[in-house]
């Protein structure tokens, strides 16, 4: 009992603070909107961006569904290969060296200009491309850190399944894998939120005209701007869905581990 | 340094070869590939290997040579340069911007942890915002701040959204790089009964430093793409996101050109990330190797 | 109210012209400062607005103009309505949808009198009407530039969002070449010239007209107006210096489009100085196409006609786009156009002795080059 | 006056939650000036807490701590004491000799005096020629002497040193005992000490007081009859023997019960 | 036959390289079969390498390693040792009854044979009932209970242990001795063992090595004339001391001399 009150009470220690801040962020915000008087083409107040999110309430699910599937599928396309990958680079160590700097150089540049390219290679009808887009930007953060994981071993582990007389194919099973699983975990909470952001960029480019990208977009341009924005708040449900499923995963791993 | 040279002469040349790699799979593919692309189960993966989906390598880089327009004497390289040169510029005073909020705010947060529980969420939805749907807010907003003879430049309004970029990765690394301290080293500060202010100045930053270079690293390529959207997004003129989108409406007629543009977004990506990475070399030329992460 | 200090602002200043006319500087003193918002890069489509700027028509009406690119996600009319500038072009139907969110915006002139709203296909797919879009994958271009298509898909009784496959296009054809899209949207001056420049790869030679189907929104009946020159109602009402400014605005950029309409490749060749990336072959035709779209004016250029005027708002409030919703709810205010100013305008230009109907107006016959060049 | 006096001191953490722990439960102790104290128990007995007290860095929950004759808070706003912990902690960003002078700059000394009282301190610590060195370009054992150098710095009257040579090897910590038994002397520093090894605190100290755990206590004072003059030698001597078995014996019985209960600490 | 037997045995690493380390040169040494061998010197003398040459971790430059009277290639293919290292390596994503199975895993055991002798291995060091914790829920002393378990599990006749308790406290780490010297008993296993303490190896051991760095080589070798049977009072009995000041004599005239040259390593 005593313990179960305690808990909660840090719980709402912990909550408590973000829950009271955004109340007033959203309270300034409507209030800024009454007392100024802003135009709903201008800035638009949280009621009517709600009323309108409850209202089109369907068809921003529908378009989440688009976005966030898009959104998925390159999650995991891009998660597979990259640690498909990072088992290939630990092993060849040339490999490594060719790919890695161009990993490097390619996460450093604004890659979402390729959906352009993507798009005309694939076909702008289908979500390919955005896929694939998607899949790019995950398979690099996953790479990185996986291979990390799988190289940054314990020496001491390492020496220890040598005096094992253990095959490498040994080692990377019970010292490399394990090891690196921590890692693909972060990993996954970086790429998580990076997946959905880029699903909505690639839409930015044409194609479809079915996700939450292209549906803010449309419907800013005709100055529905409370519309725009309860697609706006979709896009960030389903951002927070993400991040919050790869910290659930990560928290799950985590059970049964150190630190 | 000798070594150092070397090992950058060295990292040069595998990047060179990585990318000679690139440019052969590319022509084998276009040479051999399917011209209507592989499709498995009604689904293209495969490319297809058009002049419209995969121009010749060649193709793309002659294009650089060419004036921009017929009879103009300014080269799509030139104008690409200059438009490199004119994001660069933003990408710069984003990221600045961006930075000093990401640190400020990180100070404040790990100052105070109500602020850090309070806040710390609501940066992480605030990334999930479609930048398109920022960016005619900034724009319209930042036209009608005006303070004395001051008024907001348009460009400004791309670096404001690359600066929204930027904040978020080197926020959350500052922090975690403040609350690195060691334990030891917090309480050796407070023996001398320091200030929280001089523990922050002495002891907090430099410890934070190994963190905040990559969150900078990342901010850095955060605020490059902020620049860019925005570029496209609100129609600055003279960067390359503006170019880019102006030889994609030539794709029609060219389909090689608009990869020019590309080039110059990637050459613009990585002269942030080598600027960060040579500051990183600069600022961490006193510390043991083992520290670098 | 428009700034005077542009000249801190880089990247306006590009566009600001210095004022040349010798003649105008003994009536000007301080010449009005005047921001207009286009909706879109530079390109012929607004060459009226930069011959004006570029042959000293806004300067003889001692006016000093700004004129400001616009970009994807800008829309214009909010500029204007936010007070960033004083004059804003923009399609009437998305205006009217601002004004309905509360801008308070009115439309002073209208400067295009038919639309140029193109559905491009090739031969093979049979598409010569809007019932034919039927199944098909339509492309358009979205932000707002689609209503035409939805309006013309629920007069040929078809549902958007379930009898068509809508696709955005990309800001080229290659989706329309490659065959991805059955129907691309296209303007007369602008992305149809684009399909025609590009290399038929059966043939080693340009795709030519006949290679194409294409359905006119005008010719549909569903054609709705497009750019037009917006001002702040508040202001008009209020501020008379403002209101002459406007008269005076109008009557300069209607001169400009009369230049352009009589001095094609000059025009062409302000653009091209401008700084826009199209080639010059594609400009000139593009100046040729937009003056079909101006030319011949019979009410004078500029003057709102009622009937297109009451066409499209009709449409805009019964049209229903892919969410169900229409890009109006009710019918646009009386106050939503005005044909004062014009009139006023027209006045001056007859002073002038400009045509400001161009009865005698007829298009040239332009030739286009590989890419536009 | 005696340099510190620990007075029915108790430091609970926690207190009042269901995971209290009773760090140190009526604790009392006191050092005269120039005396060196050794702390000695086995883990979680309380020993940092105790120096940490002493420090100021922890509030007791009960009792009195005094340093100089004046309350704990007071005397480290005057930094009556300097610092040192198992780990050098030494600044990797800061030159060795700027490492020395961190609480002079925090004292707001000026440059020039600063740099003076480095360079002694180098001198002291036989270090004179490493202060444009960076720590990690030094092994642990210097790094060790530059951490003592930057607790002597201010001169301060007491040294506070929590398993400062932890880290060493063998034979640099003999070294390093010695050498620290040579600044004391030289400066007049009274020492309280804590370290897990038997031998260390005997050599060193001229009292070892030996603590037990749960709750924390002090449960024997060994005093060590080697005189003020230790060298080499003094380890082969009897009455170093005779002090290593009664610490030994002090720590014995409680140490059996603990490990049986299967759960002694890291 | 020797369990151990080192002959002429010379390691460089990166030879021919500017940076060449000698690390050992010209060593022999003999370990009987159920000795206790314990290796000393200061840090960098290249104990660690002399294990790993053993171990067939490292192959030597010049010279022969042999083990149980095979190579040493084929003794390590045989698992004929067992090893444990300073940190207790264990793996965190393991239980610990399926660390102490890991090496009968990799030897192919059946799943009911590994987990019986791992219960019988539990049951050795006594932590019977830890099987299925984590090791990151038991404290240091504990964890290295485990490694040692694990070194031991395949019941190898030899044992190399590499400063296995440097990272205890002294109480933990005098108990663990005396566990250690019950276990080797009990199984009558051979030991070849690295420490840094002087106590420690003399208390261990029947023969302590001592070495020197640059190059690495063996000083002196101290016979420990305690008999078999050890127990706390050991600690302090004559030959005790006795040993312990023949060590440190042994240690002392190199020490003094890696000192004065200012870089004695971390
Ligand atoms: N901040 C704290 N919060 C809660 N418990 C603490 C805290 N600091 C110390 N303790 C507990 O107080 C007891 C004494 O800790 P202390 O660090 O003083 O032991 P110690 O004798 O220094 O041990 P060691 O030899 O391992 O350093 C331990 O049981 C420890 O777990
Ligand atoms: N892989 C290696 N490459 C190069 N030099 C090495 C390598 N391993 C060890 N050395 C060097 O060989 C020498 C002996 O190292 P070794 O680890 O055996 O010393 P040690 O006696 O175990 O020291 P410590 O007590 O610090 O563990 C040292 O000078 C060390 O720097
Ligand atoms: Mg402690
Ligand atoms: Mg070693």
């Amino acid at each position: 009992m005593n313990k179960f009150g305690g808990s909660l009470g840090t719980w709402l220690g912990k909550v408590l603070p973000a829950v009271v801040f955004g109340a007033l962020f959203l309270g300034f915000w409507e209030w800024a909107v009454k007392f100024f008087e802003l135009k709903p083409y201008f800035l638009t107040a949280p009621s009517a961006i709600w009323e309108q999110f409850v209202k089109n309430f369907p068809l921003i699910r529908g378009a989440a569904t688009v976005s966030g599937t898009n959104a998925l599928v390159g999650l995991v396309a891009g998660t597979v290969l990259g640690v498909a990958m990072s088992f290939v680079l630990s092993r060849f160590k040339f490999l490594n060296q060719i790919i890695t700097p161009l990993a490097v150089a390619l996460n450093a540049v604004p890659i979402f200009v390729l959906v352009a390219v993507l798009n005309n290679m694939y076909s702008i009808t289908s979500e390919v491309p955005r896929r694939i887009m998607v899949a790019l930007v995950v398979y690099f953060i996953v790479l990185v850190n996986v291979a990390r994981g799988l190289t940054q071993v314990s020496s001491t582990h390492v020496e220890l399944m040598r005096s094992y007389a253990a095959s490498d194919v040994a080692i990377l099973r019970k010292v490399r894998i394990p090891n690196a699983i921590p890692f693909l975990f972060v990993s996954l909470k970086i790429a998580a939120p990076a997946a959905v952001i880029t699903a909505f960029v690639s839409e930015y480019f044409g194609g479809s005209q079915n996700g939450l990208g292209s549906r803010i977009s449309s419907n800013i341009a005709n100055s529905k701007n409370a519309a725009g924005w309860a697609y706006v708040l979709g896009a960030c449900l389903l951002g927070l869905l993400f991040y919050s499923f790869s910290v659930v995963m990560e928290g799950l791993n985590r059970k049964g581990r150190a630190r | 340094m000798i070594a150092l040279a070397r090992r950058a002469a060295y990292r040069t040349a595998m990047f060179l070869v990585a990318l000679a790699l690139v440019v052969v799979i590319w022509e084998t593919y276009k040479a051999l590939g399917p011209v209507d692309g592989g499709k498995l189960l009604g689904v293209r993966i495969l490319p297809r290997t058009s002049e419209y989906a995969m121009p010749h390598v060649w193709d793309m880089f002659s294009r650089f040579g060419r004036p921009e327009v017929r009879g103009s004497d300014r080269t799509v390289f030139a104008s690409v340069l200059s438009g490199a040169w004119f994001s660069f510029r933003l990408s710069v005073a984003g990221f600045v911007l961006g930075g000093v909020i990401g640190v400020g705010l990180a100070v404040v947060m790990a100052r105070f942890k109500l602020v850090q529980r309070g806040v710390l969420p609501y940066l992480v939805v605030s990334q999930t915002v479609p930048l398109i749907a920022l960016a005619p807010l900034v724009v319209s907003w930042g036209g009608k701040l005006e303070v004395g003879p001051l008024v907001w430049p348009r460009w400004l309004s791309a670096s404001v959204l690359g600066a929204f970029l930027a904040f978020f990765p080197i926020a959350v690394g500052t922090l975690r790089g403040l609350a690195a301290a060691p334990a030891a080293s917090v309480e050796l500060m407070q023996s001398y009964a320091a200030s929280w202010s001089k523990t922050l100045v002495k002891l907090k930053f430099p410890t934070a430093i190994p963190y905040m270079v990559p969150a900078f690293r990342l901010g850095a390529s955060a605020s490059v793409i902020g620049v860019v959207v925005a570029e496209i997004s609100t129609g600055l003129k003279g960067g390359i996101g503006r170019l880019i989108i102006e030889y994609a409406r030539e794709a029609t007629g060219d389909p090689a050109k608009v990869y020019t543009a590309i080039f110059g977004a990637a050459a613009l990506g990585l002269t942030m990330a080598g600027v960060v990475v040579a500051v990183d070399v600069f600022v961490m030329r006193n510390r043991p190797k083992e520290s670098i992460t | 109210g428009g700034s005077d200090d542009e000249a801190a602002d880089d990247v306006a200043e590009e566009t600001v012209e210095e004022s040349t006319d010798e003649a105008a500087a003994d009536t000007c003193t301080t010449p009005t400062p005047v921001k207009l918002q286009l909706q879109w890069f530079i390109q012929a489509q607004f060459a009226g607005f930069f011959a004006a700027q570029d042959q000293g028509f806004y300067a003889d009406q001692c006016l000093d103009v700004t004129i400001v690119e616009g970009g994807v996600d800008i829309v214009p009319q909010t500029e204007l309505a936010n007070g960033n500038v004083d004059f804003a072009i923009s399609w009437v139907s998305k205006a009217l949808a601002s004004r309905e969110a509360g801008a308070d915006i009115v439309n002073i002139a209208q400067v295009f009198q038919r639309s140029g709203t193109l559905q491009v296909s090739f031969k093979d797919k049979n598409i010569t009407s809007p019932e034919d879009f039927a199944g098909k994958k339509i492309g358009n271009w979205g932000f707002g530039n689609e209503f035409e298509i939805f309006a013309a898909l629920t007069k040929a009784g078809l549902d958007p969002a379930a009898d068509v496959t809508l696709v955005q296009q990309q800001f080229d054809m290659v989706g329309l070449l490659s065959g991805d899209i059955d129907a691309a949207e296209a303007m007369t001056y602008n992305e149809y010239a684009q399909v025609l420049e590009a290399v038929n790869p059966a043939t080693g030679a340009l795709y030519t007209a006949d290679d194409f189907n294409v359905v006119s929104y005008e010719e549909a009946g569903v054609g709705m107006l497009q750019d037009a020159i917006w001002a702040s109602g508040e202001r008009l009402a209020s501020d008379a210096a403002y209101a002459d400014t406007a008269a005076k605005f109008v009557a300069a950029s209607l001169q400009g489009w009369a230049y352009c309409r009589d001095n094609v490749e000059a025009c062409r060749d302000i653009v091209l100085a401008k700084g826009s990336k199209l080639g010059a072959s594609h400009q000139l035709w593009q100046m040729n196409e937009v003056n079909k779209l101006i030319w011949p004016a019979s009410s004078g250029v500029g003057y709102i006609d009622e009937a297109a005027w009451n066409r499209t708002a009709t449409l805009s409030q019964e049209t229903k786009n892919l969410e169900g919703g229409t890009v109006l709810t009710a019918a646009p205010d009386a106050g939503a156009y005005t044909n004062d100013i014009v009139t006023k305008a027209l006045d001056i230009l007859a002073g002038l002795g400009v045509d400001t109907s161009g009865s005698s107006y007829a298009p040239i016959d332009v030739t286009l080059n590989e890419g536009g060049n | 006056m005696s340099a510190v006096n620990i007075r029915n001191v108790s430091k609970a953490f926690n207190e009042g939650k269901p995971n209290q722990v009773d760090a140190l439960r009526d604790v009392n102790l006191e050092v005269q000036q120039g005396e060196f104290v050794s702390l000695i128990g086995p883990s979680g007995c309380g020993k940092s807490t105790l120096l940490r007290l002493i420090a100021n860095l922890l509030e007791p929950s009960s009792g009195e701590v005094s340093v100089n004759g004046k309350s704990a808070v007071q005397a480290r706003l005057d930094q009556d004491y300097g610092m040192a912990f198992q780990q050098a902690g030494l600044f990797d960003w800061r030159t060795v000799r700027k490492n020395i002078e961190l609480p002079l700059e925090l004292k707001g000394w000026e440059k020039p005096d600063r740099r003076a009282r480095a360079d002694e301190m180098l001198q002291l610590v036989q270090l004179p020629e490493f202060g444009d060195h960076y720590p990690w370009q030094l092994s642990g054992g210097m790094q060790q002497r530059i951490a003592i150098a930057r607790a002597l710095a201010a001169h301060p009257p007491l040294l506070l040193m929590d398993e400062p040579f932890g880290a060493l090897d063998e034979m640099t910590r003999e070294y390093m005992q010695g050498e620290l038994l040579r600044i004391c002397a030289a400066t007049g520093t009274t020492v309280v000490f804590v370290t897990h090894s038997i031998p260390e605190a005997v050599y060193l100290s001229n009292r070892v007081v030996v603590m037990s755990p749960r709750p924390g206590r002090i449960t024997k004072v060994v005093d060590v009859a080697l005189g003020a003059d230790r060298t080499e030698d003094t380890r082969n001597r009897t009455p170093f023997f005779e002090a290593i078995t009664a610490v030994r014996e002090g720590l014995r019985g409680m140490h059996a019960a603990h490990v049986g209960m299967g759960n002694d600490d890291r």
